[in-house]
């Protein structure tokens, strides 16, 4: 960072092309978004958008009275509650474990993040494979432990067990990427404040709790937040996994509006509800990182 | 003493085994699954007893299928989805890396694209794009550009910019002032300074979003499931297509998540050394 | 008319001065050090000289021409950072060529003046390999090396030796002496370190809280320090400081500190500056103070609290009625810890500064 | 009788290719601060690390109080490490980083409490025991460090380069702070440094380090008055002592240093020297402090030679003589003496100051112990 005032060539080089790209892909479909939740509109009706007549907060009101509506925001918040806590106390488990050098441990990362790196459709595509009647997890697994009874269950045909493979799915994929985040933060807590600890007498248990944990705070903040908003966009893995269903028993947020607006074209409404789960997103996020930094007097 | 470090150490290597099975297991399955025919699609082992091709030969020809209850399903080949893929993929990240690095420079330097265009970029990744794609789809259907590469081009940079910035800044930061400062007062421009100094000296940083944007294209379904129909469909559209049509053909379902794991995992392991380092965003104080 | 005239230049930081009414004037093929401990200005004042910050008052004129507001890559000025300019993707070469090129000259020219200069620094060794593998040194030399290809005008040098150890700084600070002899170049260099300041200036100024509060050659400012805070920083060893009574008797002044009377004849200007029977500040160097193992009629008597063996010289601290004293002890003289000496001020050499103020007197 | 406190028995150590510690042994007694003094990279870091347990040595063992402690990990060892950077962890209070040994140790409260406070006396830190530590300054950090250590009462206090981040000021006031507290506690320090001032300042004995080699151990004065080597001889003493190199022969009667064409006549310096007999025609280095040399403004004396350049250094200046070409000599002088550059003066050395070293092996020959065999 520099005190000099920014040269004209750069000014216009730093904020030109970004505030095109924004403006002309984002921005407007984002005050169009909001003008459209208040409108009445199904393009299947026959009629452009600007044709629409206005109908206040209509949308809003049938949204909060929608129990389908509610009901996928309850199970996606569950989901998200769920997952995160799950793959967070693996992750920092796992990182703290790799934390020391041992032979083959190059090897063990490379393998532990492989996940990562797949496209969430080819995770959905090996889980839904997974737990198919004639899949390994009944196939192999469970008929190794209670016997031919295993070939009987039909994990996406009932709601408890089409939400567990989901759930799964998740944890496989984004464990990773906590296990990223606290590996790295972990590590980068400098060598020296370690040995003065144990030139101090501290064992590294003590260490752990008293030296890296508090350290590494501002990290496990970010990783929970970054993953919690991930999770709560969960699409690919209900899209080809259980289809939201049986019934509208998976269906997430993201699922019910993708298919109010796609499937049912009420594109008002589904604009209506974006809105309503885009304020909840920010006031939460805005609530949990003010909890864990400015709370504290940083 | 001895005893306990002997029980805490073998617990660490179970438990870091069990986990790494449990990451290997199902890529196994799905590999092998890939290699074999027909008849042991249900079987209770892994190594197939006549491995085959026939689930990738499958995947590039058109196919007619009877799903259940007798509908039908007409699958394309994956060909022209994975050239999509390629083409929308690497053109928005190209897009969005130089985008990004005017901006990141701009940024580290002299603070300038400002609280609201950071802001707003770091809502589109809050946001879920289920909730986004709405208007995205009315807008582009006014303008003509539902279905079309240039469409998705520019959404995926525009989504994707903020990740340049901040991986861009992140490099740009580290290169000390003073190194551009020594070329100013040798006669170098601000832009020169720019393009001469900066530009070579944060190449890996452009490497390194450059591959990771490439990776968050590569595997994006939603917008894609939306905005595209026929002629600008992406592999991961593609995906679930398939799957969702074709019911119980396992072999070639297993095929094409390989087909699709291919590109990311390989730009996964180059910017790997980036990942285990780059995640602290010099957050950890010492 | 000077080469170079810093001309009432200050600069704010958040409403707190950085500079401070700045004068000064360099001369044609001078050397100037500015030192002054961390946080004092000393950056700050040459990237103002070089452009890189703009002042909030004054002007800085360069050869007969007001170049305050011209951008830094139109001043012909080059200057070697505490963190040295030397990019690590390319080549010992290509860092030294990089300034050519920008003018774009043509590359035969480009490398007669790259070996010249590696040449004159002696670095040929190293232009082929990239900076990773330079030691600080070397590092250092071809930071200086790209400044100097261009043949600037005027050279800033800002710590350029801070980072390298005691022994190798020791070195460089001569040798970038002797160079800056053998090829003549204006020069400004910066530095916390009073004696290196010395040893690379022909003139040195003292820049202490954003203030020039002295410039001169090294041995004015040694001797005759303008005011307590110089004499405090460019005293190694500490400087001792008393409080002393003065009283004025015909051409005498008489010091009582602690009871001990110290005499001095003075001269008449100086009888009008001091006020009889007032308080001031004493101040004398460990250098300045004299002791023995036997008692003299204006000595004080003190036990060893500390010695310090320095080798050229031993470092004495001296307890004399609860306070300490430091001193040089002469060559030769053993003492032990908790020894009793007996310690005398030299008070031709001792240093009288104003209580309020703090500015020299005598 | 001193009571031996440390013992290091031909530690060896390597990173990779770099022998970073070669067969070094030394012995530390019950209250002395004795330092590991050399440049970056000779290797004294390694070892202190290697005491404190924090490295494993590929050789030799470590022995503290009698007990070998060469497989026991740090924080049994009662040792305690001030680093370089203070490591004061930046997220507690400066009292939590004082109790931070006894809180891991399991004192009680009360206890904790009164040793913290009687420490922060000592070192000044009572007024900043409820801050942050991240927001005090340098200095403060550089005590919280101290008395980090201090407050568990280590057998030996091991300190990594603690001054080099402070500025020249605090720099000095701390040794000086550093010897008094170690006097008044009697604590058995271990210092590394770079920097032979502070290692002159600080030290009952000095262990000089080069190339992970140890060259020599002793007090301060036997170090700097008669080193065994070349290399101490160099690195100790500011300004750096005068090394003239040649072959030593007799030409017309005369003791002569031949290098390269160029002659130097040393007969008055060493013509007396018992012993001189047996260095003739070898190649040798002759070492002369600059505070031994004085210049004679008439000219008279061993050699003369032009002015060509001053230093300042604190109350004196260093004059740089020429004597010929490419051999330049420094010598110091007082302020009072007025010479000018191109002024020819004379230097007058006292012979029994005048250090001889083998070229070849960088060994000292004493001339005398030469005489007598």
């Amino acid at each position: 960072m520099t005190d000099r005032p920014a040269p004209r060539s750069i000014k216009i080089l730093a904020n030109l092309p970004l505030n095109a790209l924004l403006y002309a892909v984002l921005i407007i479909p984002f005050l169009l978004m909001i003008y459209l939740a208040f409108l009445k509109w199904n393009p299947a009706g026959g009629y452009e958008w600007w044709r629409a007549p206005l109908i206040g907060l209509a949308n809003f009101h049938k949204a909060l009275h929608d129990s389908r509506f509610l009901s996928s925001l309850g199970r996606t918040i569950a989901y998200v509650a769920i997952v995160v806590t799950i793959e967070f106390l693996l992750g920092l488990l796992l990182a703290y474990l790799l934390l020391e050098k041992f032979p083959g441990k190059k090897l063990a990362i490379a393998i532990i993040i492989y996940p990562l790196m797949l496209p969430p459709v080819v995770v959905a595509t090996i889980f839904y494979l997974m737990f198919q009647d004639y899949g390994p997890v009944n196939n192999i697994f469970l008929r190794s432990i209670i016997g031919e009874k295993a070939l009987g269950i039909h994990w996406f045909l009932r709601p408890d067990t089409a939400f567990i493979s989901l759930i799964i799915a998740d944890i496989w994929q984004w464990t990773p990427f906590i296990f990223l985040i606290m590996y790295s933060a972990l590590s980068a807590v400098p060598k020296r404040l370690i040995e003065a600890a144990q030139v101090l007498g501290a064992s590294n248990f003590y260490i752990f709790w008293r030296i890296r944990l508090p350290l590494i705070k501002p990290l496990i903040v970010i990783a929970i937040v970054l993953r919690a908003l991930e999770a709560f966009k969960v699409f690919d893995y209900v899209y080809i996994m259980t289809g939201g269903g049986p019934g509208t028993s998976t269906e997430t947020v993201s699922v019910y509006i993708y298919r109010v607006a796609i499937e049912y074209h009420d594109i008002s409404y589904a604009s209506a509800m974006s809105l309503i789960v885009l304020l909840l997103i920010i006031i939460v996020t805005r609530i949990f990182i003010w909890y864990s930094f400015e709370r504290g007097g940083r | 003493m001895k005893w306990g470090r002997i029980v805490v150490t073998s617990l660490k290597y179970i438990i870091i085994g069990v986990f790494i099975l449990w990451v290997l297991v199902p890529v196994a399955w799905i590999i092998t699954l890939a290699f074999k025919p027909y008849q042991e699609w249900r079987v209770a082992y892994f190594i197939p007893k006549q491995p085959t091709l026939d689930n990738f030969i499958v995947l590039f020809k058109p196919e007619v299928f009877t799903g259940v209850m007798g509908a039908t399903a007409i699958v394309e080949p994956v060909t022209k989805p994975l050239i999509n893929s390629l083409v929308v993929s690497a053109l928005a990240t190209v897009l969005a890396v130089i985008v990004g690095f005017f901006s990141a420079y701009g940024a580290s330097r002299y603070n300038t694209p400002g609280p609201f265009g950071i802001f707003f970029t770091l809502l589109t990744r809050m946001l879920p794009p289920a909730t986004f794609v709405t208007p995205i789809m009315v807008y582009y259907a006014n303008l003509g550009l539902l279905d079309t590469h240039l469409g998705l081009i520019a959404l995926y940079s525009s989504v994707t910019v903020t990740y340049a910035i901040w991986i861009l800044k992140g490099f740009i930061d580290a290169i000390p002032v003073e190194w551009e400062e020594a070329a100013m007062l040798e006669g170098a421009s601000p832009t020169k300074v720019l393009f001469k100094v900066v530009l070579p000296l944060v190449r890996p940083g452009l490497v390194v979003a450059g591959l990771f944007i490439f990776l968050l294209n590569w595997t994006e379904l939603l917008f894609a499931l939306v905005l595209t129909n026929i002629n600008a469909v992406t592999l991961p559209v593609h995906i679930s297509k398939y799957v969702g049509a074709v019911g119980q053909l396992y072999g070639p379902q297993a095929a094409l998540a390989l087909i699709g794991s291919i590109v990311p995992v390989t730009i996964g392991y180059i910017i790997q050394k980036h990942l285990v380092t780059g995640f602290t965003f010099g957050m950890v104080r010492g | 008319m000077a080469f170079l005239e810093i001309k009432n230049i200050s600069k704010k930081y958040r409403g707190r001065y950085a500079l401070k009414n700045i004068n000064l004037s360099i001369e044609k093929g001078e050397i100037l050090s500015i030192a002054g401990p961390p946080g004092s200005g000393k950056t700050t004042l040459l990237k103002i000289v070089a452009g890189l910050v703009k002042p909030d008052e004054g002007s800085i004129v360069l050869e007969g021409r007001d170049i305050t507001d011209t951008p830094p890559h139109l001043r012909g000025i080059s200057m070697v950072f505490e963190i040295p300019p030397v990019y690590p993707d390319r080549t010992g070469y290509d860092n030294i060529a990089f300034p050519l090129r920008l003018k774009g000259l043509p590359e035969n020219e480009i490398k007669k003046r790259v070996y010249e200069v590696a040449e004159l620094l002696g670095i040929k060794h190293i232009l082929h390999r990239k900076p990773e593998t330079f030691s600080g040194g070397e590092y250092q030399r071809v930071a200086l090396a790209r400044a100097l290809v261009t043949n600037p005008t005027l050279l800033l040098l800002d710590e350029p030796l801070k980072s390298l150890d005691a022994k190798i700084r020791e070195q460089m600070s001569i040798w970038l002496k002797e160079l800056q002899r053998k090829i003549g170049v204006t020069a400004i260099y910066t530095t916390h370190d009073p004696l290196e300041a010395f040893t690379v200036g022909t003139r040195t100024a003292i820049l202490i809280g954003g203030e020039i509060k002295q410039i001169g050659d090294p041995i004015d400012i040694l001797e005759k320090p303008s005011m307590l805070e110089v004499d405090e920083y460019v005293s190694i060893p500490a400087l001792n400081i008393f409080t002393g009574r003065v009283e004025l008797e015909d051409d005498k002044l008489k010091v009582i500190i602690n009871n001990v009377f110290l005499e001095k004849v003075i001269d008449k200007t100086l009888r009008e500056r001091i006020e009889s029977g007032k308080e001031y500040i004493i101040a004398l160097r460990p250098s300045d103070i004299k002791v023995s193992t036997s008692p003299s009629p204006h000595s004080f008597q003190g036990r060893v609290l500390l010695v310090q063996y320095l080798g050229s010289r031993t470092l004495a601290s001296i307890e004399v009625n609860e306070t300490t004293i430091r001193a040089i002890l002469p060559r030769g003289l053993r003492v032990g810890e908790g020894d009793i000496v007996y310690v005398e001020l030299d008070v031709d050499r001792m240093r009288i500064y104003d209580p309020d103020s703090k500015i020299r007197i005598a | 009788m001193k009571k031996v406190k440390l013992e290091v028995k031909n530690i060896t150590k390597r990173f990779g290719d770099l022998l970073a510690v070669n067969n070094v042994s030394f012995e530390v007694y019950e209250g002395e601060t004795f330092t590991l003094l050399g440049p970056s990279g000779c290797g004294k870091t390694t070892t202190l690390r290697i005491i404190a347990g924090l490295e494993k040595p590929d050789k030799g063992r470590v022995f503290i109080g009698g007990r070998d402690v060469t497989d026991v990990p740090p924080r049994e060892r009662n040792v305690c490490l001030v680093f370089q950077e203070y490591a004061v962890f930046p997220h507690m209070t400066v009292y939590d980083n004082i109790a931070f040994g006894l809180k891991a140790r399991k004192e009680p409260e009360e206890l904790i409490a009164r040793r913290v406070r009687e420490v922060a006396e000592l070192l000044g830190l009572t007024s900043v025991l409820n801050t942050k530590a991240s927001k005090v300054g340098l200095s403060e950090k550089q005590r919280i460090a101290l008395g980090r250590c201090l407050v568990v009462e280590p057998e030996i206090l091991l300190l990594d380069e603690p001054l080099t981040l402070a500025d020249a000021k605090i720099r000095e006031t701390m040794r000086r702070e550093l010897r008094r507290l170690q006097r008044e506690l009697k604590i058995t320090m271990i210092y590394v440094t770079h920097d032979q001032l502070e290692a002159m300042m600080l030290s009952d004995r000095i262990a000089v380090m080069n190339a992970g080699r140890l060259l020599q151990v002793g007090t301060p004065r036997e170090i700097y008055e008669k080193p065994k080597n070349l290399f101490v001889a160099y690195f100790i003493g500011s300004p750096t002592i005068n090394l003239i190199e040649g072959k030593l022969v007799r030409k017309d009667g005369k003791l002569v240093l031949e290098k390269e064409g160029l002659v130097l006549d040393a007969t008055k310096l060493l013509e007396e020297a018992k012993g001189v007999g047996k260095i003739i025609g070898r190649e040798i280095v002759i070492g002369i402090r600059p505070e031994d040399i004085q210049i004679d403004p008439s000219g008279h004396g061993v050699w003369k030679g032009e002015v060509e350049l001053f230093e300042v250094s604190g109350d004196q200046l260093i004059v740089h003589i020429k004597l010929a070409e490419e051999t330049k000599i420094r010598a110091m002088a007082p302020f009072s003496l007025r010479l000018r550059t191109g002024d020819i003066v004379g230097v007058a050395i006292n012979p029994d100051k005048v250090h001889v070293f083998d070229r070849k092996t960088g060994e000292r020959i004493d001339l005398l112990s030469i005489g007598e065999a």
